[in-house]
């Protein structure tokens, strides 16, 4: 597509990338070599790369019992799962029926899905919190999983989507004897499985990550998810033990990043694709 | 019979519409009732809540009509919050715009290591954040820190950077741009892919000779729109900076990294004064707001739909 | 840090036996500054079940500091997962009087037998008492202390055992210290602590108060105030205190590098272990320049949140216990706190001998006659408040505003946010 | 498709038959159908022709249940189906772009229908439904009857594959297939051969063509196509304006049309129109020309006249018995050469076809008369109706 760069615009592209890419793993390195060293060796204030006495095992111990963390993962992965299959659920059937049926109201619903597509979640934050309260579903994992079962990006993607699957197929389906529902499970659903993945990945990255609305609603640490319990680890030993406490940020970012780097290309198109449309 | 026939059969038919309005509803239906609990209703929950005194947990609140707003315009906090949050817009977006888009065209310079490069970049986008403030925070110490180890390698004095309110917000804007550079790279890359090949061998007929020539008639004209778009959305997430903040500095020193978000979280959740709490949220709203329709409208001139 | 593992192990094993234990009946218990007080809160546990068989106690996950564990007492008040027993700083009692949350403990105490027998004075009272009645017992209670380096302070030419009294005797010390060069710092105060306990202490000292009388208007603005705004604008300025945070200079001093530190005396314990002998040290009373100077009574207090009369029963018990003679004993053993209780100062039996070896810890005891309630906001902004007094302090000790400056802003803060 | 194993269907007399009554159908304010009768015997392949946006593609939407009508109604098999689901109609339909289900094996395709129809809804749930009793011996059934249309259409080898894994030809015989495997009253299809290149179009013609004979089921066929509609039809229906024009086998509508719209739309190249006179005695004036038509003509009626290119036949140089004109275009296409020829004061040329091999007689821009035989020119009058002479008009009649 371009023209190939000279033998001086190749090693300059390298040099200026390498340093680029330096400063981007500089923390991640850090981070795993700090969480191989002994407590002896990290306050000591001079640049040393590797540690002389390996004490990854203790570091990684120490993060996993002092706090639960494997509870915390768990709680992760519930969580995002959960958010994940309920917007799918809930989403779908309605993106559906916005991009296929004609029924009188479509205009309007779908005008306000565009409009809440604009409220960013920090702003209903307070609201949903003093609904949670009067229900009391705070501190719950309802509470971490339901205000996000509705996703109006997720429907506005679908339904993108779902215009672009030719109507003769909906026909066919329906002539085939298929209800709606139908439609929406055993033919849409399948279609849509590469949109579907893109927004999951979207999702779970988004969830897994999430600190802002976990540290609101949720108080007890058995629902504590892995943002959360890496904070309340470093909260609870005054953020000093730095062995085990990179050892914990390694553990919370590591199901991620492990999926990224074995499905790069995908997780790479999942986020640009759902950033263009978000 | 022809005459019969040609009678319709009226409501027959009318319960096959109705049929498809009630399989309408009830696919859309519950995810336009939860639409309306967990986005229209509390929309417009906080806008009132912002009128009133209501403090969480209390048994009553009352109207106290623009007192809150009144309240957080005199208050240094808020004006420092808000300031804040505009410089670190100010910063983070051109700064990671600006580094996105020269990685991603440096990477597709080339061939060689792309996938590498680009993995690395987008590394940043993936991890999570709190996980690694907690980890910025351990290479920031002043004294047992990468970066102030590495400065005095090479004969510098570091600073004390997050509890020095000199160095504070810009740290925190470093770490913004380092998390959102990789984000706009893959955005960029898919921009840069849907530039037809023609156009350069088009611009290279007409005379363009140097990469220069062919970024400025070519690249950037087509990357134009993505920019803005780009631009506009970081703006967005900038404005929405709020876990560094929470793990890091707490606002401080002396509310010299105090943000919107977090002026909001500790009105609202940490001193329970949930009126004022909602108040701010609206003028954080009006922002992302101002900026969305900013998105949608640059959307709407590039991709068309609805 | 392993006996938090061990702590958690515990747990484990409970949580694995709890058919066993199912017929007991749970007291759950909240307390601040797990770095103070893990060790003190696992032997009393220890111990008052060892009492109390019927009873298990369950310790929640610490609080951090003080209004980490206000906001997060208030959060569980609304999401109805209080603990049965909560400690609370002493001036933050308010927030959950105010709100409803705290229960009154009169009828507890009246029905206790010779209530003030068992060494619960009227002055101690007085710390957990709102508008008459009786909702914290005080478990845990501080003076602001100063803590020395004897080897530094010998160095720059100071005699620690005749330290000045004064301000300006410490400052001259200070700079001295300071001028040993290295990255010695002469005198750190510890402004932070609990965003404006040590600002209520300058202010007291010189004689002042917080609010008038009335508590409708900001009396920290007045003549004392001002002399304690200037006093740390010295401190900054003459003194060369530098813009540390709390925690780095505890570590700095624990490490040998500060000479003059002012602390709350709950630290003991902690700098006991954190010097570990590596050089010595000592305490002193804290300058009170004025005639008429108080000292505001730091520490905690236990409430109690449990809602029905069974839960009720075990939270009564176990305040009784944490803050009657025997917990104090422990209480004062394991941090550096006076004892709550009048009983077991002079008790033979129980503080009296640990005084005699722990000089240390009788600094506090000599500041009581100067001890007055920890001032507490009213208004439903108490918190805030704080946060404020100590957003504008933090722009003094940083040398980015004039101390009057300053002074006046705070007030002008603090005044909009209290109850007109 | 040569051999066709499928027996054909005992003939019920009615089941097939379709009727429709005054069909309307508006979409807002566009009138899309203004009322169609039609009457469609059982077993006959009916195409239904016209321009797009005519209201053919709606007719046949309506007919399958995938549209409502605003008013009208339509019976299957002498039984009203309006209130009725596509799937409850009995009918099978084959889409313009094949509809078939991409995540779907091409066997899986061909079975859906049978498994809807035949399986409950707790036997189609995915892995517990296999479990729940009767499903065997009816999904084998199913299989049996899958295979046995794959073999009909001849795409056995394909039946693992998924249809992205298909040639346009192989996807169109799947569409087929999933169709015919459900045995309905009617066929419906959507302009089935569209998406096909030339080549395959022509050998597909065929092939539905004897695919009809052999089921003998109604065929209900959409398209804009005429020689579609005139290879495989027994009647065609040609559709403007969301109306039926004519309904006739297509041997009638290529040379008697009714309607002047007709006439225009069927035949390639179009047939030529010249305004044209009564004179009010028996014959038109066409530019001067005498054409004897018999018919009741106040003299000076305008009417129009027109003929097929290839009914007419050309002469060089200036000819009194024919239209003189200038040639402006030769279109060689090795068997027909046409001849575009301007006529003075007349917009569009009039086409003539001639022997190719006439071809050195006509040089381009030479004078060439153009000879219209009057018993193959029709007659139109201004609005576009045909008018007939006299005698033969009482003939068509009983025709």
């Amino acid at each position: 597509m371009r023209r190939p760069l000279g033998p001086v615009g190749a090693v300059l592209r390298h040099v200026v990338l390498m340093a680029g890419a330096a400063v981007m793993l500089a923390p991640f390195v850090w981070m795993v070599l700090t969480s191989f060293k002994p407590q002896a060796e990290i306050l000591v204030a001079e640049l040393r790369l590797l540690p002389t006495r390996w004490a990854a095992a203790e570091n990684y111990a120490t993060a996993m019992t002092r706090v639960p963390m494997l509870r915390f993962l768990v709680n992760g992965a519930v969580v995002t799962a959960a958010i994940f299959v309920l917007q799918v659920l809930v989403n779908l059937p309605c993106a559906y029926a916005l991009a296929k049926l004609r029924f009188r109201g479509r205009g309007v619903m779908f005008a306000v899905v565009l409009l809440c597509l604009l409220i960013p979640h920090h702003v209903v934050a307070i609201p949903i919190y003093i609904l949670f309260h009067q229900v009391g579903l705070l501190d719950s994992y309802a509470a971490l999983v339901l205000p996000f079962a509705i996703s109006v990006f997720g429907i506005f993607l679908m339904r993108q989507f779902f215009m672009t699957v030719p109507n003769d197929l909906i026909d066919a389906a329906r002539i085939d004897g298929l209800g709606e529902f139908g439609i929406v499970w055993r033919i849409m659903l399948p279609t849509a499985v590469p949109a579907i993945t893109a927004f999951g990945i979207f999702s779970v990255v988004a969830h897994w990550n999430d600190y802002f609305w976990p540290l609101i609603v949720v108080g007890s640490e058995e629902l504590y998810t892995p943002p959360l319990g890496v904070a309340f680890f470093r909260l609870n030993d005054q953020g000093t033990e730095y062995g085990p406490l990179m050892a914990a940020a390694t553990i919370v970012i590591l199901p991620l990043v492990a999926a990224f780097l074995v499905a790069q290309r995908r997780f790479i198109e999942g986020i640009t694709f759902t950033g263009m449309k978000n | 019979m022809a005459d019969a026939l040609a009678l319709p059969a009226p409501a027959a038919m009318r319960r096959r519409g109705f049929g498809e309005a009630m399989a309408a509803l009830s696919l859309a239906g519950p995810a336009m009732a939860l639409m309306v609990l967990f986005l229209v209703g509390p929309l417009v929950v906080v806008v009132l809540l912002s009128a009133t005194d209501y403090q969480l947990g209390a048994r009553s609140l009352s109207y106290v009509g623009l007192a809150n707003y009144a309240e957080m315009f005199a208050d240094r906090v808020f004006r420092k919050s808000l300031e804040n949050t505009l410089i670190y817009v100010a910063i983070v977006v051109p700064a990671s715009v600006a580094l996105g888009l020269g990685a991603a065209l440096l990477i597709e310079a080339g061939t060689s290591l792309r996938a590498f490069y680009r993995a690395v970049y987008f590394l940043p986008v993936m991890a999570t954040l709190i996980a690694m403030a907690i980890v910025w925070e351990f290479m920031l110490h002043p004294t047992l820190g990468l970066i102030n180890l590495a400065l005095r390698e090479i004969g510098v004095e570091g600073y004390n950077w997050l509890q020095d309110r000199r160095t504070a917000l810009f740290t925190l804007c470093g770490i913004g741009v380092w998390q959102s550079v990789g984000f706009n790279m893959v955005l960029f890359m898919a921009g840069l892919t849907a530039i037809p090949g023609e156009l350069y061998e088009a611009a290279a007929v007409d005379g363009a000779r140097t990469g220069l020539d062919r970024f400025r008639t070519v690249t950037w004209p087509m990357l134009g729109p993505v920019t803005l778009f780009v631009v506009v959305i970081t703006a967005i997430r900038s404005f929405q900076v709020f876990d560094t903040v929470q793990v890091m500095t707490k606002g401080g020193p002396n509310r010299a990294t105090e943000v919107l978000l977090y002026t909001m979280y500790s009105e609202g959740f940490s001193f329970f004064r949930t009126g004022y709490a909602a108040a701010v949220t609206v003028v954080f709203l009006v922002f992302v707001l101002a900026l969305s329709l900013l998105k949608t409208w640059v959307l709407n001139r590039r991709v068309h739909y609805a | 840090m392993l006996s938090r593992t061990l702590l958690m192990a515990a747990a484990a094993a409970a949580l694995l036996a709890a058919p066993a234990a199912a017929q007991k009946t749970k007291v759950e218990v909240q307390y601040p500054l797990g770095f103070i007080f893990d060790n003190v809160f696992k032997d009393i546990k220890v111990e008052f079940e060892k009492r109390n068989p019927d009873y298990e106690v369950v310790y929640r996950p610490a609080y951090k500091e003080y209004e980490d564990a206000a906001q997060t007492a208030l959060r569980q008040a609304i999401t109805k997962q209080l603990p049965d027993v909560s400690f609370q700083a002493i001036n933050l009692q308010r927030l959950f009087v105010d709100r409803g949350i705290a229960v009154d403990l009169g009828p507890f105490i009246a029905a206790e037998k010779d209530w003030k027998g068992q060494g619960y004075s009227d002055s101690m009272m007085a710390l957990g008492t709102f508008a008459g009645k009786p909702y914290g017992l005080a478990f845990a209670v501080s003076t602001p202390i100063i803590y020395l380096n004897e080897d530094l302070v010998r160095k720059a030419g100071g005699d620690p055992e005749n330290f000045p009294a004064t301000w300006d005797g410490i400052f001259e010390l200070s700079k001295k210290i300071h001028a040993l060069g290295g990255d010695n710092v002469g005198l750190y105060h510890s402004w932070t602590i609990t965003g404006n306990w040590m600002w209520q202490a300058l202010v007291m000292s010189y004689g002042g108060t917080m609010m008038s009388a009335d508590e409708k208007k900001v009396a920290f603005d007045g003549p004392a105030g001002q002399k304690a705004i200037d006093l740390m604008g010295t401190m900054i300025k003459d003194a060369k205190m530098p813009n540390l945070a709390h925690e780095a200079a505890r570590q700095s001093f624990f490490a040998g590098k500060v000479g003059i530190w002012t602390e709350s005396t709950s630290l003991l314990r902690v700098a006991d272990e954190g010097v570990g002998g590596k050089f010595k040290w000592r305490t002193a009373v804290f300058p009170v320049p004025a005639a008429d100077g108080r000292l505001p009574t730091g520490g905690a207090a236990a409430l109690m949140f449990a809602a029905t009369p069974e839960r009720q029963k075990g939270a009564w018990a176990f305040m009784k216990f944490v803050s009657g003679a025997d917990g104090a004993t422990m209480m004062v053993k394991g941090t550096g706190y006076m004892p709550p209780n009048s009983l077991p100062a002079d008790d033979p039996a129980r503080l009296k001998p640990f005084y005699a070896t722990k000089p240390n810890h009788l600094t506090s005891l000599k500041q009581q006659k100067y001890m007055t309630p920890w001032y507490a906001f009213p208004g439903d902004n108490g918190l805030k408040i704080i946060a404020v007094i100590k957003d504008h302090l933090q722009s003094v000790v940083d040398g980015s505003t004039a101390p009057r400056t300053a002074l006046a802003a705070m007030t002008k803060d603090v005044q909009a946010l209290v109850p007109k | 498709m040569t051999t066709v194993a499928l027996a054909p269907r005992v003939a019920e007399g009615a089941r097939g038959r379709v009727t429709i009554r005054g069909l309307t159908k508006s979409f807002g304010a566009t009138r899309v159908l203004r009322g169609v009768d039609l009457d469609i015997a059982d077993g006959e392949f009916v195409t239904v022709l016209g321009p797009s946006g005519c209201g053919k593609s709606t007719l046949m939407r309506i007919i399958a249940g995938l549209e409502r009508q605003d008013g009208g109604s339509v019976a299957i098999g002498g039984r009203a189906v309006d209130a009725l689901r596509p799937d409850q109609r009995d009918i099978a339909m084959v889409f313009q772009s094949y509809a078939l289900y991409p995540h779907l094996t091409v066997r899986d395709n061909i079975a859906l229908p049978l498994r809807m129809r035949r399986l409950t809804f707790a036997q189609r749930l995915p892995l517990v439904g296999r479990l729940v009793p009767g499903v065997r011996p009816t999904e084998r059934a199913i299989d049996e009857a899958v295979r046995r249309v794959a073999a009909v259409l001849q795409i056995e080898p394909l039946l693992a594959r998924k249809p992205g894994q298909l040639s346009g030809g192989q996807k169109q015989r799947v569409a087929v297939g999933r169709a015919m495997v459900r045995e309905p009253r009617v066929f419906l299809m959507d302009e089935p051969l569209s998406n096909l290149d030339a080549e395959l179009r022509v050998h597909m013609r065929a092939e539905i063509a004897e695919l009809h004979r052999a089921l003998a089921t109604t065929f209900i066929y959409v398209t804009h196509d005429q020689a579609e509609a005139m290879t495989m039809s027994d009647r065609v229906v040609v559709m403007m304006d969301g109306r039926p024009l004519q309904v006739a086998p297509p041997a009638r509508i290529y040379d008697d049309p009714e309607d002047i719209r007709v006439a225009r739309f069927v035949g390639s190249p179009r047939i030529n129109v010249l305004p044209a006179a009564a004179t009010g005695r028996g014959s038109l004036d066409m530019r001067g020309l005498e054409l004897p038509f018999d018919a009741d003509l106040a003299a000076g009626t305008a009417v129009q006249a027109a003929f097929r290119p290839g009914m007419a036949t050309a002469v060089r140089g200036s000819d009194p018995s024919g239209l003189a004109g200038v040639l402006r275009h030769r279109e060689n296409l090795g068997s027909d050469l046409f001849l575009h020829v301007a006529l003075p004061g007349i917009e569009a040329p009039v086409v003539v076809r001639v022997d190719p091999t006439a071809v050195a007689d006509f040089p381009v821009g030479e004078a060439v008369s153009v000879r219209v035989p009057p018993a193959h020119a029709l007659v139109f009058d201004a609005a576009g109706a045909r008018l007939r002479p006299r005698a033969s008009a009482a003939m068509r009649r009983h025709g």
